[in-house]
């Protein structure tokens, strides 16, 4: 019955690429075209008729998701069934269990946001430049694609399922094809994609050479020696960290997601991720069974390099999505070294306490998928309406685009982890789980979890800086273009309620984080087999991951009391009719004459952290200063250049390119175009392989 | 059995037909038409074998099983294809004046001659005919090569020429060999029956079998393409009419490897060792990893895909080089799925080049705007050939894949390696081509890409699902060159 | 009955903060050899301010008018979760330590967007200095707190305060690190000297007065309100969790009286040393701030290895 | 064993494979074409001899016909084909200047005794005679292939694959008493074609490079100049 909800989820998604073929059919097929009535009113009313029906279906294959997963969650079984498609000798394997269940949750309440966002966004898009079937195929497929990986069962349907997404989002990227960053960033994407599948395979291949078949269950039970269960563990990491975008290997991430149509980099930055992490943990926890903590540690280094990483480079983006993508590496990262600690629990047979990271991980990457499908969509609105990703060129639309201004607020509050909001629930779990360290005996362990935290503080803390910084300056201030200047609420009412559901939910979650909570400890319970410490509560009211004698945080008690005592004041110093507030032309210490430029832009709001930590950035900062005057005492104008690249661009992959270039360009002189010297080859490996054999 | 004769019969008289009947307009119309009849030939031919198993024809002059049947109903399937994109193709070619009718006549004739050939090399039973044909192959082909006679052309076919007669005068003298080992155990007449060989095999002469094998594989190797006998293929391919170039790689490769599986079922069975399935594996993997390098460096469009050849045809051997069942599996569908794309993408190939007016990459933009259709096939292929799934082409790597990690686990990086580096230098190429605004003097041109569509959905279909009939077929296949079923 | 305690001990934190302000301001002018103002100078202060008719920008949005209420409330919250005179009261089992520095850097949050919003120069620098320095600053912290809290094994602060109290006087390394680290975060985190000088008004050294210039009437109140009430919050939890001895276990009038006095006296003193060296050092650059704090991290650092290698727990 | 004890037929074969060798060196060595295509000829009149006797000797009738076909094809047609080529474009009086001469003919020594080791393996399974033939044939096909590489002209090198099929055929006959008749008549076939093919060649390389220098038959290299 639940596989029955899943299967529909999937079959819609694929059942939402069709009406625009069907269109394009019937403009192509003659006999149909004599039917169609003349008149392009005709032509924008099939227009529409085909987005809503495409993002219909979409909602619904969004809608079943969700349910399917919320059962599957509350029933807590496991579902197994198989399709008729595959290799001859086996056929598709289907298993459907909480974790999958999870992430089908997750990717419901994506596309159902998405879907109803989606109809007013594309609308922009002009038939003839970027034909909407395009869009609409691919997207389809992208969906149904991450559908299927969460429900796949052996290794070879799950790579035909991971290598669709990936293709498809591939196809996605390169949708406004006319755009040569564009190509090159689709081109990257592709090939980073590649190897990192061909990494998966391998880590497969490695499990499958010891097991009989490569069903999962065969799998599960091929009994690796630990070397090679860490070489699968080491190639795992690496093919589901390229597409999760851990540092060093995500230079592709911040490259493609920004390039995408708004709504498809919400659902790649938001949901694709995600898959990836299901099949790092899929691929850890459940199919090579026991753990080891060197993982966990390797986990935890990778994901602390990733999280600082991540968020240093999304401030200094000045380009709004690329920071979005910059900062969904730094999300991925904290939930990785969540992972990595909830990994060494289990490693030190502290199985609750393992469980407990395991939450803290999973709780973080849902909340992640709230808030940054709620930012991407922001972003595009933002962009819908100013037709500008440049924080720089932005300013004071929270005077002209005040709904959207309150739901990016939203955003930005969740992912800088401020109380009250989700986002702080799940990084305070990772505190809680970082601080079980005593029960450690390892020495090193025990010193190197808490610095881990340490720096998960502070990511937390650049984090709430670099989202201060940005939506100061895109809807705080004065307009700093015209464009800004010039920009107008979204007038339509879907591309409101796409956001708006997700910025509720952030806050939903945010107070009653419990709820959620409660569904994914079953999953900890069905995939670790344990789950929170007794002791511990998850009650409505009061969250108390590990005893309440060692934490508690209540959401509603907080908000209550934020209530009142902001009341209180607010209350009390307003009743006097003397006090209104008074509007007037800025102070600003007297000076007057306030322009817009005079205003802090975000690179200068940025500068002190650019003087602090110089080191993680390539930077190339020029000031050329155009002098005049007899003895160029006076500067007519200053040019500031800012120039800020990643590093693992010239120390990892340039190199790489080099070398097969230089080599394709060694192997390129045989082909000497001289026949003699071709039969040469010829002669010469006859008598070889003639000496060879005798 | 008539079925099989038929098979032969019908491209024989077409070749008759054409070089006698000269040109006329509607020689294409006639080519699609023979190879049509010759395809519900085969799939009648492959009826009978599905039905009652390997056929022996009496005198034992041809041989049918499971193995070349599938490959007989391929060579036909991908020769009506092929000959359906050839006639608006060289009717184009006509308008702009590269070819006058003698040429086409020529061409028509060696169509037909191509495929005899190429089935003759398929049924035949007797190793001395298969090397006959074999080398009848080269001589159809190597007109067609120079068919614009430009002087590249001309080189490419010397080259062609020269190389692969050089070549496949090794693999006859692997043949006498095999003649002169057959001898010793005193078989005369039907000495070099395939089928009366591997009935006693065991008892041939290993030393003499080792020493033909070599001469064998680098025969015939020197026409599947193996590095370093490769040299002549990627002239041969860029050089040549289009459709010939869909044909070479799509059916001529296939049939070269063909051969070698069928001379190294026999070695197995006299060595009893390795040795064979060792050489196989090490060519393979050596074309796979420098046609793969050669990608990046190309610049005509067609040699590119000529290198993608080279680098699959060597994935092939080194699946049937490891042998055993999965292995063995994955290379006939290999076999089957590359032929079908790669024919598919040299057809969007000689489309997109007739609209741009060169091969030269640089010079082709903006496909997709230009004629989606062909730049959207283009694109599709190239996904498919790179090995992405849903496609059949992933299928086969994977199994490939793990067939090695299973046998040869320390392979397997270098496999992928490959498979990474064909895949930059496939998509560094292609993408600049489709995607991007056209430029100005691109007209959309008459084309048909009915055969683009058929095969890549019969490839999407293979990846998807095995149908049964094929799946079974594959298996009875397989259970021949490797002993036991998947 | 608790719930009722629990909020007179927050509305009395409220009340008292100005009080510390203004002894904190005698005492340095008393040292500076300067006259001193009344000790409830701060009070005549607010209590004008919020007499004053507000007059906000007109670039201003509703960021900057709802920013003081959230600002005061939110440290209100962390003031009712900070034991002060009675320990294992209600309401700090609704919130623990980690949620304490959320609520700071919720406060922090709104007052850099308000710095921001409307768009003057000085905005932008005050909020662009205060994001750097306290992002600097809360790891180290956290650090601090870690230390703590991991030898305790909670991070419910009374029921630090309870371990610490029980425990009864032990010298643990641990904690004289942290406690030194937690001094000098709260020292940058309260915007005092060296770090930031809440006396000045020159515009290129002003950090926290950069963000508040446009502020004005009971906004302006609000805002400082809630500074006084952050010093003094960062001037109780040193206090109480260092030095807990006196605070009220048991809820009888007698021991409540103890612990106010006892808690007015150690504030007293630290806002003795807190004069004393904000007459004895200088300002120091903006950019030797990080040195600064990066040195307050290492102390928490080695407070907390010190924790794991000397006193591990087994 | 003994040369003596071997019966005359075997005895003619062996020295008539020695003289076949002989032949492909002394083409190894020719710089002049016309030269070169006489001694090729020369070859095939050998090879003619060879099958002649064999057919004889084993009366195995259908070796007469193969031994016709390679007099026809390898003693007339074609030399008379080449020598017509390297007369219309007077090439027969300049001498290709061999690069290292002697070096060559080392190896082609050395080729002779690579296959002799090569083919020792076998001798225990079969006469001597066996041995010999095979191991002078595999050297023919050998020192065939060297000549292609050594010189540069086109014609030298169909002289060079001719003689690579000598070979063969040498093999064919001696080792195994001459292959199946339709194979025979399948290679006579492709050898013919062959020859014609080369006869068109000649005429396309002529009017693209007017030359018949394959070294100048170098547009389609991937050397990055």
């Amino acid at each position: 019955m639940i596989l029955v909800l899943a299967y529909c989820a999937v079959l819609l998604s694929f059942a939402s690429c069709l009406p625009p073929l069907l269109m394009q059919g019937r403009h192509n097929l003659p006999a149909l075209g004599r039917l169609r009535m003349p008149g392009s009113l005709e032509e924008q009313r099939a227009q529409i008729l085909t987005r809503q029906a495409v993002f219909g279906l979409l909602g619904l294959s969004g809608l079943f998701a969700a349910l399917a997963g919320v059962s599957v969650l509350v029933s807590g079984e496991v579902m197994t069934g198989r399709i008729g498609l595959g290799l001859p000798w086996l056929p598709w394997q289907v298993r459907f269990d909480n974790l999958s269940g999870l992430f089908f949750l997750i990717i419901g309440i994506a596309i159902s946001a998405v879907s109803l966002y989606g109809p007013g966004y594309v609308s922009a898009y002009e038939e003839s430049k970027h034909p909407f079937a395009v869009l609409s195929l691919f997207s389809g497929l992208f969906i149904a694609g991450m559908l299927l990986v969460l429900l796949a069962d052996d290794a070879f349907f799950f790579m035909i399922a991971w290598e669709l997404m990936s293709v498809a989002s591939y196809f996605l990227v390169a949708f406004q094809h006319d755009n040569p960053a564009n190509r090159r960033a689709a081109f990257l994407y592709l090939l980073m994609a590649e190897i990192g599948a061909l990494a998966i395979i391998l880590a497969f291949g490695v499990l499958a050479s010891f097991a009989d078949g490569f069903t999962f269950d065969a799998l599960r039970g091929a009994g690796l020696s630990n070397a090679w269960a860490s070489i699968a563990f080491a190639l795992a990491l690496l093919g589901f960290g390229m597409k999760a975008g851990l540092v060093p290997v995500h230079v592709w991430l911040p490259e493609a997601h920004p390039v995408a149509p708004s709504h498809i980099s919400a659902l790649m930055s938001g949901v694709m991720l995600k898959v990836a992490l299901y099949g790092l943990i899929r691929f850890c926890f459940d199919l090579i069974g026991e753990v080891h903590w060197q993982w966990g540690l390797v986990l935890m280094i990778v994901g602390t390099v990733s999280a600082l990483g991540g968020i240093l480079y999304a401030m200094m983006q000045t380009n709004l999505k690329r920071m979005l993508a910059y900062s969904s590496v730094e999300n991925v990262g904290i939930i990785v070294m969540v992972l990595g600690l909830s990994m060494i629990f289990m490693a030190q047979n502290q199985p609750q306490l393992g469980a407990l990271g395991f939450l803290a991980a999973l709780f973080h990457a849902f909340n992640h998928a709230l808030f940054k499908n709620l930012l991407f969509l922001g972003a595009g609105m933002i962009h819908h309406q100013t037709h500008e990703l440049n924080i720089d060129q932005m300013g004071g639309l929270i005077k002209r685009m005040p709904k959207t201004g309150m739901l990016f607020l939203i955003g930005c509050m969740s992912i800088s982890s401020l109380p009250l909001f989700n986002g702080f629930v799940s990084e305070w779990l990772a505190f809680q789980t970082a601080l079980q360290v005593d029960v450690i005996d390892n020495g090193v362990l025990r010193s190197l979890i808490p610095v881990a935290a340490a720096a998960l503080a502070l990511t937390a803390a650049l984090a709430a800086a670099c989202f201060v910084n940005v939506f100061g300056i895109l809807f705080l201030g004065l307009p700093r273009s015209r464009h800004a200047d010039k920009a107008q609420e979204i007038a339509d009412p879907g591309m409101l309620a796409g956001p708006a559901l997700l910025a509720g939910l952030c806050f939903l979650f945010g107070i009653f984080p419990g709820l959620m909570l409660g569904l994914i400890n079953h999953v900890a319970e069905q995939l670790l087999g344990a789950s929170l410490p007794d002791g511990s509560s998850l009650s409505w009211l009061h969250l108390a991951p590990v005893s309440a004698e060692q934490a508690s945080y209540s959401a509603p008690l907080v908000l209550v009391g934020a209530l009142i005592a902001a009341g209180i004041c607010f209350r009390y110093l307003r009743r006097s009719p003397a006090t209104v507030m008074r509007r007037a032309e800025t102070w600003d210490c007297g000076f007057g004459g306030l322009t817009p430029r005079m205003q802090y832009s975000a690179s200068a709001f940025m500068m002190p952290f650019r003087r602090i930590f110089a080191r993680v950035w390539l930077i190339d900062e020029q000031v050329k200063k155009d002098r005049q005057g007899a003895m160029d005492q006076d500067v007519a104008a200053i040019h500031y250049a800012l120039q800020i690249q990643d590093h693992s661009w010239p120390r990892l992959y340039q190199p790489i390119e080099r070398a097969v270039n230089r080599t394709a360009r060694l192997v390129g002189r045989i082909q000497t175009g001289n026949i003699r010297t071709y039969l040469g080859y010829s002669f010469v490996t006859l008598i070889v392989m003639l000496w060879i054999i005798s | 059995m008539i079925a099989a004769y038929l098979v032969l019969l019908i491209p024989l008289t077409g070749m008759a037909f054409f070089a006698l009947a000269g040109h006329r307009a509607d020689s294409g119309a006639w080519n699609i038409r023979l190879n049509a009849v010759n395809l519900i030939a085969t799939l009648w031919l492959a009826i009978n074998v599905l039905r009652e198993g390997t056929i022996l024809s009496a005198g034992k002059a041809f041989l049918i099983d499971p193995f070349n049947v599938y490959l007989i109903v391929l060579t036909a399937f991908v020769g009506l294809t092929t000959a359906i994109f050839s006639a608006p193709y060289m009717a184009h070619e006509m308008e702009t004046g590269r070819l006058n009718d003698a040429r086409l006549k020529l061409y028509h004739a060696m169509y037909q001659g191509f495929m005899l050939s190429m089935y003759l090399v398929l049924t035949t039973n007797n190793m001395g005919i298969l090397w006959v044909a074999m080398e009848g192959a080269t001589l159809a082909t190597v007109l067609l090569v120079s068919l614009y006679r430009t002087p590249e052309s001309v080189e490419a076919a010397w080259k062609y020429f020269i190389l692969c007669g050089v070549g496949i005068a090794q693999a006859l003298f692997g043949t006498i060999l095999l003649y002169y080992a057959a001898e010793q155990i005193g078989s005369e007449e039907n000495a070099l029956l395939w089928s009366v060989l591997y009935e006693n095999a065991d008892k041939l002469n290993p030393e003499v079998l080792k020493i033909a094998f070599v001469f064998l594989l680098i025969g015939y190797g020197t026409k599947i393409g193996l590095v370093p006998l490769h040299n002549w293929l990627p002239d041969a391919h860029s050089e040549g009419p289009t459709p010939m170039s869909a044909v070479l790689s799509g059916l001529l490769l296939n049939d070269a490897l063909y051969a070698v599986v069928r001379n190294k079922m026999l070695v197995d069975g006299a060595t009893q060792s390795d040795m064979a399935g060792f050489l196989m594996m090490g060519f393979g993997l050596l074309s796979f990893l420098v046609g793969a390098l050669f990608l990046h460096r190309q610049k005509d469009i067609k040699r590119l895909f000529s290198y993608s050849s080279i680098e699959h045809m060597g994935m092939m051997t080194f699946a049937f080089g490891i042998g055993g069942p999965l292995a063995t599996f994955a290379a006939l569908l290999h076999m089957t799925v590359h032929s079908l794309t790669k024919s598919a993408i040299f057809v969007t190939v000689g489309h997109a080049s007739q609209l741009a007016g060169t091969q030269n990459m640089e010079k082709i933009r903006g496909l997709i705007k230009t004629q989606p259709a062909i730049g959207w096939g283009l694109l599709i292929g190239t996904v498919s050939i790179a090995g992405f799934p849903p496609f059949g082409v992933f299928t086969s790597e994977f199994l490939v894949l793990l067939a090695t990690m299973r046998s040869y686990p320390w392979l397997a990086p270098l496999l992928l390696l490959g498979i990474g580096i064909a895949f930059a230098g496939l998509f560094r190429h292609i993408q600049p081509i489709v995607y991007g605004d056209r430029p100005e003097g691109q007209q959309p041109i008459k084309a048909n890409l009915w055969p683009v569509m058929i095969h890549l959905g019969l490839v999407l279909w293979l990846g998807l699902a095995i149908p049964g009939f094929l799946a079974d077929w594959f298996s009875q296949a397989t259970l021949l060159i490797s002993g036991s079923a998947p | 009955m608790n719930w009722l305690l629990a909020m007179s001990q927050t509305v009395l934190f409220v009340a008292l903060a100005p009080l510390l302000a203004g002894w904190i301001k005698c005492c340095k002018c008393r040292l500076q050899n300067r006259k001193a103002p009344s000790l409830f100078q701060p009070y005549r202060d607010l209590l004008k301010l919020t007499r004053k008719q507000p007059v906000v920008s007109d670039q201003a949005s509703w960021i900057f008018t709802i920013s003081p209420y959230i600002i005061f409330s939110a440290m209100v919250l962390a003031a009712s979760i900070v034991p002060l005179i009675a320990v294992d009261l209600p309401t700090s089992a609704s919130a623990d330590v980690i949620v304490l520095i959320g609520f700071f850097s919720f406060a922090r949050f709104f007052l850099a967007l308000a710095g921001l919003d409307i768009g003057t120069a000085f905005g932008g620098m005050g909020s662009s200095r205060e994001m750097t320095i306290s992002t600097l600053a809360e790891p180290a912290m956290l650090m601090g707190i870690f230390a703590l809290t991991m030898s305790a094994s909670t991070t419910n602060l009374s029921l630090a305060i309870d371990f610490v109290l029980d425990e009864g006087l032990v010298l643990r390394p641990s904690f004289i690190f942290a406690l030194l680290s937690l001094m000098l975060v709260a020292i940058a985190e309260t915007g005092r000297i060296p770090v930031d000088n809440p006396a000045t008004h020159l515009e290129l050294t002003m950090i926290h007065e950069a963000m508040i210039l446009e502020y004005s009437g009971r906004h302006l109140a609000l805002i400082e309100w809630a500074s006084q009430l952050k010093l003094m919050l960062y001037g109780v939890l040193i206090a109480n969790i260092f030095f807990p001895w006196g605070i009220a276990e048991r809820i009888t009038p007698g021991d409540l009286g103890y612990g106010l006095l006892f808690i007015i006296g150690k504030l007293a003193f630290l806002s003795i040393l807190l004069a004393l060296s904000e007459t004895l050092f200088a300002k120091m650059r903006l950019f030797r701030v990080q040195e600064y704090l990066s040195f307050a991290y290492l102390l928490g650092l080695l407070g907390m290895l010190s924790h794991i290698i000397l006193e591990g727990a087994r | 064993m003994n040369i003596e004890q071997l019966d005359f037929y075997t005895q003619a074969i062996l020295s008539l494979a020695a003289l076949v060798g002989l032949t492909s060196f002394l083409m190894l060595g020719q710089g002049r074409l016309l030269r070169l295509i006489f001694v090729f000829a020369v070859q095939g009149f050998l090879l003619a001899l060879t099958t002649a006797a064999a057919a004889y000797s084993l009366s195995n009738y259908h070796l007469y016909i193969s031994a016709a076909l390679t007099l026809v094809l390898k003693v007339i047609l074609i030399p008379w084909m080449l020598r017509r080529q390297v007369l219309k474009m007077n090439m027969h009086r300049d001498v290709e200047a061999l690069s290292n001469n002697t070096a060559v003919m080392l190896g082609g020594a050395s080729l002779m005794l690579f296959s002799y080791y090569i083919l020792h393996p076998i001798v225990q399974t079969s006469s001597l005679v066996m041995l010999n033939a095979l191991a002078v044939s595999l050297s023919v096909m050998l020192l065939g292939m060297l000549l292609m590489i050594s010189h540069r002209q086109a014609v030298a090198h169909v002289v060079g694959f001719m003689s690579i099929e000598n070979g063969l055929f040498f093999a064919a006959i001696v080792a195994t008493h001459g292959m199946p008749m339709v194979v025979e008549l399948g290679v006579a076939f492709d050898v013919l074609v062959a020859a014609v093919l080369f006869g068109i060649f000649f005429l396309h390389i002529r009017t693209s490079i007017d030359s018949l220098d394959v070294d100048l038959l170098n547009r389609l290299s991937e050397v990055d100049k």
